[in-house]
């Protein structure tokens, strides 16, 4: 009943050839509880209709009973992948609003998570990337590779997803006396299998097939609809948040912009594949120069944030990522808005994926790199 | 002509290109004493989690039974979730003056999102993490626990 | 002639001969129809079985994996265990399917598959049937299946699951074409349809070897057409898992879903051991033309395992494939089928002839 | 531009609106009847070329509803914030900007989901993530006493 009352709302009603397919809620390719309404005819597809809110978990309202170091374990939940960067935009949003300004040990350890976070999010996208291609042997190929940078993170931040490494005004603990070797250990390893990943799965003729001049995404759409991250950005959209309002340490680092004029799902395929690259040198930069001093500065017991508006924009592994605090004064937020990168990019799909076939929409959904819980928050 | 070159070149290039691939995954295959699949129930004799592992709260106990908690309950105010409660009651001190000393300390298990922050919170440190992550049980009251151990008292020499 | 001490000729003979010998003779034939039904039924249970076990095995060790290691040493029984699960759950069927359809379907696909084994000579004299034209019959019943697949689909009032036919159609249509041809090619070769003539042909050499360069050519090209006649990928469009749930057999449950499962199976045995006999002799031991004491060895080495394992060496290659690459989409395999192998086909066809005509083999 | 340069260019472009320069961005606030053109004009005019809203959030102010837009320009690298606040609380509307900037159809969606504000002219304004029949949960009024447990 629903589906004819979703038709009736839009206005459009089926030709003979075409029906509605409901990809999702339950649905091995939308990575979770994602609802597609797809209108197909035969195997075309017409109009996809993103239905989302499955895991709708009210944090930003959740956000308005808590004070501000409590938040932080909150974001994590969001974007489970690149939690880190959650963490940070708000740990940064509440410094700028206190004025505070944190030792550069403690931007440079940030710098160094986020971008192994980076890679382990890249990691996961990409294995899952092969697995909705049907290549199901990268999927444990990249889970093994991500499951080493998750040792790291469970060794120095205590939890392997849900880091909560961040608080206001620093870090929960000291980086751990082995970090500097894992990372650097890592670093040797990966370097090793990332030539497997372009063997693998780069060069595939089958996956060039599959991925080139699908899902066209023209720059100016890209700005249009917001599509930000390595999404964007693989449509020449320069959307890099920590090029043009550098953060944390990213202002010592000397890093390239991934761009890509392909605009199709094979450039955000690269674009992604060489932002691994990327991050494995800005870790490089950094892991060996960690300024000794204090992990943290000493904050109050309770935060109070001035009154005012506060915004702090980070780059995560899907694109930009935004934290919106209205304060009144009080120890909690007034209001806690998260701009996620997945809200945006998710209805960009429709445009992308109209007129091609259902397996391409399951591509293209793919390299659009969707974190449900990010979407729905 | 041309074309027809360039099918036959596109058709020998495709083709290498899957052998490449072919060539990784058997490199995998042919050795496969370099598995990564770790038994999970059998090799728990050799599991060690690592130090900072925040598995659940826990309040370490000296062997003569005494803790660090004063139950001032600052872990309760940091807590996000509401999954720690403090039960005070009041006592007299040998000196004869009134004091509140810790009764409970409950810890809700299943509303906790170990995020570290009552550890870091309390003041004397009488809560940390622990390793342990298996926390499956038949019934959910059994989440529910307490944390200082029936009969503890506060270790001496512990500043309120 | 070393193998005839392995030849099942006079064995099975000897049973025909005694049966007659104590019955009338329609009851005779009667009895030897139930123990030669019963001895594929078991062959092709147990067989699956394994196969699905060696699948297990085969895609862990591509992935680094251990695969199943519980239920029984190395995980041994764990496809029986499986079996057993599937034996016992609910029958659940969509409250729109259609009823006669839907539970047709399953027997159809299955039944194809039992067809299609009946012809293959598993060692000198282990053959239920062998026609003039194997080769013919072969190609004919195997593409019975897609009928089972297409009324699956299209019975199950699912939408994916009509995706899933639709799809599977369209490639088996295709590509039955394909293994036929490159069939064909080797028939011109071999000059016989006949599989025990095939095998018996290649007695010195081995057509992949004797045809040289054609007939490789048209291995590779049985290899991939028949890869994508059995359903599975990268040509595994049917039942995309990830863009199709499970395709054709999604709203099949228990016993009806193991028939598709097991079908599934035997056909990658049966087009593995159609590329065996045909392309790599069958259950001819390995002869090398005048090195008579090594071909002596082979010869010790009993048929069935010169079978089973040229074979398994097939079915391992088609499960490489099935992990390694990702799937195609369905024009672009429709255009596999018919810009590439079509053409290669024909023109190797037209090599074979001019190989078989000029006498350039070996 | 600088901040300083916006607001100066601001403040002469549009001399109606109230420009204030915040802690990080120059704040301008619109009133609704000239929201419309006013984006049209940030996003159009050569000088200041906000092709990218990279947030659009919903406040619920004590006496009106107030959506804040995050704009950015790619040409020239500058940042600003517009404000449009609603004149009623109970039944806030404002005109849309979807036709301004696409991806403010689904962000708007979203404020319409959480607070209840209607935007005016909207193609499509559903709920995203909430039932129909649920309430507007961001609003500071909103109860539910089975979901929300008070410390």
């Amino acid at each position: 009943m629903s589906e004819i009352k979703e038709v009736i709302i839009n206005n459009d009603r089926l030709a003979t050839d075409e029906y509605l397919v409901n990809m999702g809620p339950q649905h091995p390719s939308t990575h979770g509880v994602l609802r597609l309404l797809v209108k197909l005819e035969g195997e075309k597809v017409l109009n996809v209709q993103p239905h989302s809110g499955y895991i709708h978990s009210g944090i930003e309202k959740m956000c308005e009973a808590i004070s501000y170091p409590q938040i932080i374990h909150l974001t994590d939940r969001m974007d489970y992948l690149s939690a880190h960067m959650n963490n940070e935009a708000v740990a940064l949003c509440v410094e700028k609003a206190l004025q505070v300004e944190v030792p550069d040990r403690v931007k440079y350890i940030r710098t160094i998570m986020d971008e192994l976070s980076r890679l382990a999010s890249h990691q996961l996208w990409w294995c899952v990337f092969g697995m909705d291609l049907g290549a199901l042997t990268t999927f444990f190929y990249g889970l093994r590779d991500r499951e080493l940078i998750l040792d790291i993170f469970e060794e120095t931040c205590g939890a392997r997803m849900t880091v909560s490494y961040n608080t206001p005004g620093g870090l929960m603990a000291d980086i751990h006396p082995n970090f500097q070797k894992r990372v650097k250990d890592y670093l040797k390893y990966f370097k090793t299998k990332l030539p497997e990943y372009d063997k693998l799965l780069s060069g595939n003729v089958i996956l060039k097939e599959r991925t080139e001049g699908i899902g066209y995404l023209t720059k100016e759409d890209a700005i249009e609809y917001g599509v930000t991250g390595p999404s964007g950005r693989a449509s020449g959209f320069s959307c890099d948040v920590r090029k043009h309002v550098p953060y944390s340490a990213y202002p010592f680092v000397k890093f390239n912009e991934i761009l890509d004029h392909r605009c199709d799902t094979y450039a955000r395929y690269e674009v992604r594949i060489k932002e691994m690259y990327e991050s494995i040198s800005i870790i490089e930069q950094l892991i060996d120069n960690i300024p000794a001093g204090d992990y943290a500065v000493k904050m109050k017991g309770v935060l109070k944030l001035p009154e005012g508006e506060f915004y702090q924009r980070v780059e995560s592994a899907r694109g930009e990522f935004g934290v919106f605090i209205v304060s009144d004064g009080k120890k909690n937020p007034y209001r806690l808005k998260f701009r996620s990168p997945g809200f945006s990019n998710l209805f960009a799909l429709n445009k992308m994926a109209t007129g091609h076939k259902i397996a391409d929409l399951v591509a293209i959904m793919s390299t659009l790199d969707l974190i449900i819980p990010d979407i729905d928050r | 002509m041309k074309s027809f070159i360039e099918y036959i070149v596109s058709i020998f290039k495709g083709l290498w290109t899957l052998l490449t691939g072919m060539k990784v995954t058997a490199k995998y295959f042919f050795t496969p004493w370099k598995h990564l699949t770790h038994q999970y129930p059998e090799n728990r004799d050799t599991l060690v989690m690592f130090e900072r592992f925040r598995g659940e709260v826990i309040m370490p106990h000296s062997e003569k039974n005494e803790h660090l908690c004063t139950g001032c309950g600052i872990c309760e105010i940091n807590c996000p979730n509401g999954s720690i409660e403090i039960i005070s009651k009041s006592i007299l001190t040998p000196e004869g003056k009134k004091k509140r000393i810790i009764d409970q300390h409950i810890y809700h298990l299943g509303m906790c999102t170990f995020c570290n922050l009552c550890v870091k919170a309390c003041p004397t440190g009488a809560i940390v993490m622990g390793q342990k992550f298996e926390h499956a049980v038949w019934d959910r009251a059994k989440l529910t626990k307490v944390l200082n151990q029936p009969g503890s008292v506060i270790a001496a020499g512990v500043k309120e | 002639m070393a193998f005839n001490i392995y030849d099942f000729t006079t064995l099975t003979h000897n049973i025909h001969v005694g049966l007659a010998e104590s019955f009338s003779p329609f009851v005779a034939t009667t009895i030897e129809w139930v123990i030669v039904g019963v001895v594929y039924l078991l062959f092709i249970a147990v067989f699956g079985l394994f196969l699905v076990y060696a699948e297990r095995k085969v895609c862990a060790a591509f992935q680094q994996r251990l695969g199943p290691m519980r239920v029984g040493p190395w995980g041994l029984l764990q496809t029986i265990a499986d079996f057993i699960k599937l034996l016992m759950k609910e029958l659940i069927m969509p409250r729109k399917a259609d009823y006669f359809l839907y539970n047709l379907a399953p027997y159809l696909v299955i039944i194809a598959s039992f067809l299609a084994i009946s012809v293959l000579p598993f060692a000198p004299g282990l053959q239920s049937m062998d026609f003039d034209i194997g080769v013919f019959y072969l190609t004919a019943v195997s593409s019975v299946g897609v009928i089972g697949i297409l009324l699956a689909g299209w019975s199950s009032n699912n939408k994916y699951s009509l995706i899933g036919a639709m799809r599977s159609g369209a490639q088996i249509l295709s590509y039955e074409l394909s293994v036929s041809l490159s069939l064909m090619t080797m028939v011109v070769f071999a000059g016989t349809m006949q599989f025990s003539a095939i095998v018996e042909g290649q007695r010195d050499a081995w057509f992949i070897f004797s045809g040289h360069v054609p007939a490789i050519i048209a291995f590779v090209v049985f290899l991939v057409a028949g890869t994508a006649e059995t359903n599975r990928g990268p040509f595994d469009l049917a039942e995309a898992e990830s863009e199709l749930v499970a395709g054709f057999h999604t709203e099949y449950s228990g016993i009806k879903f193991a028939m598709f499962f097991l079908a599934e199976y035997i056909n990658l045995f049966i087009i593995s051991a159609v590329a065996a006999t045909v392309f790599l002799g069958g259950w001819m031991p390995l002869h090398f033309g005048n090195l008579e004491s090594f071909n002596h060895v082979m010869d010790f080495i009993p048929p069935f395992i010169w079978f089973f394992g040229k074979v398994l060496f097939v079915i391992f290659i088609i499960m490489w494939f099935k992990w390694t690459f990702p799937r195609l989409r369905v024009d672009q395999i429709l255009t596999l089928e018919w810009k590439y192998l079509l053409p290669i086909n024909l023109v190797n066809i037209l090599l074979m002839a001019l190989v078989v005509l000029t006498k350039f083999h070996f | 531009m600088t901040n300083e340069e916006l607001k100066a260019y601001l403040t002469e472009r549009f001399p109606e609106a109230e420009i204030k320069t915040g802690p990080q961005y120059v704040e301008m606030t619109v009133v609704n009847s000239s929201l419309l053109e006013t984006a049209n004009q940030l996003k159009t005019e050569k000088e200041t070329s906000f092709d990218y809203l990279f947030c659009l959030t919903g406040v619920d102010y004590p006496q009106n509803m107030g959506i804040i837009y995050h704009l950015e320009s790619l040409e020239h690298r500058h940042t600003m914030v517009l404000k449009v606040k609603t004149a009623d609380r109970v039944n806030p509307a404002v005109d849309t900007v979807s036709s301004v900037w696409v991806t403010a159809k689904y962000h708007e969606r979203e404020v319409y989901d959480l607070l209840g504000v209607r935007f005016n002219n909207h193609t499509d304004l559903r709920r995203v993530f909430l039932d129909d029949d649920w309430g507007h949960p961001l609003r500071k009024d909103y109860v539910d006493e089975v979901r929300i447990v008070e410390r």
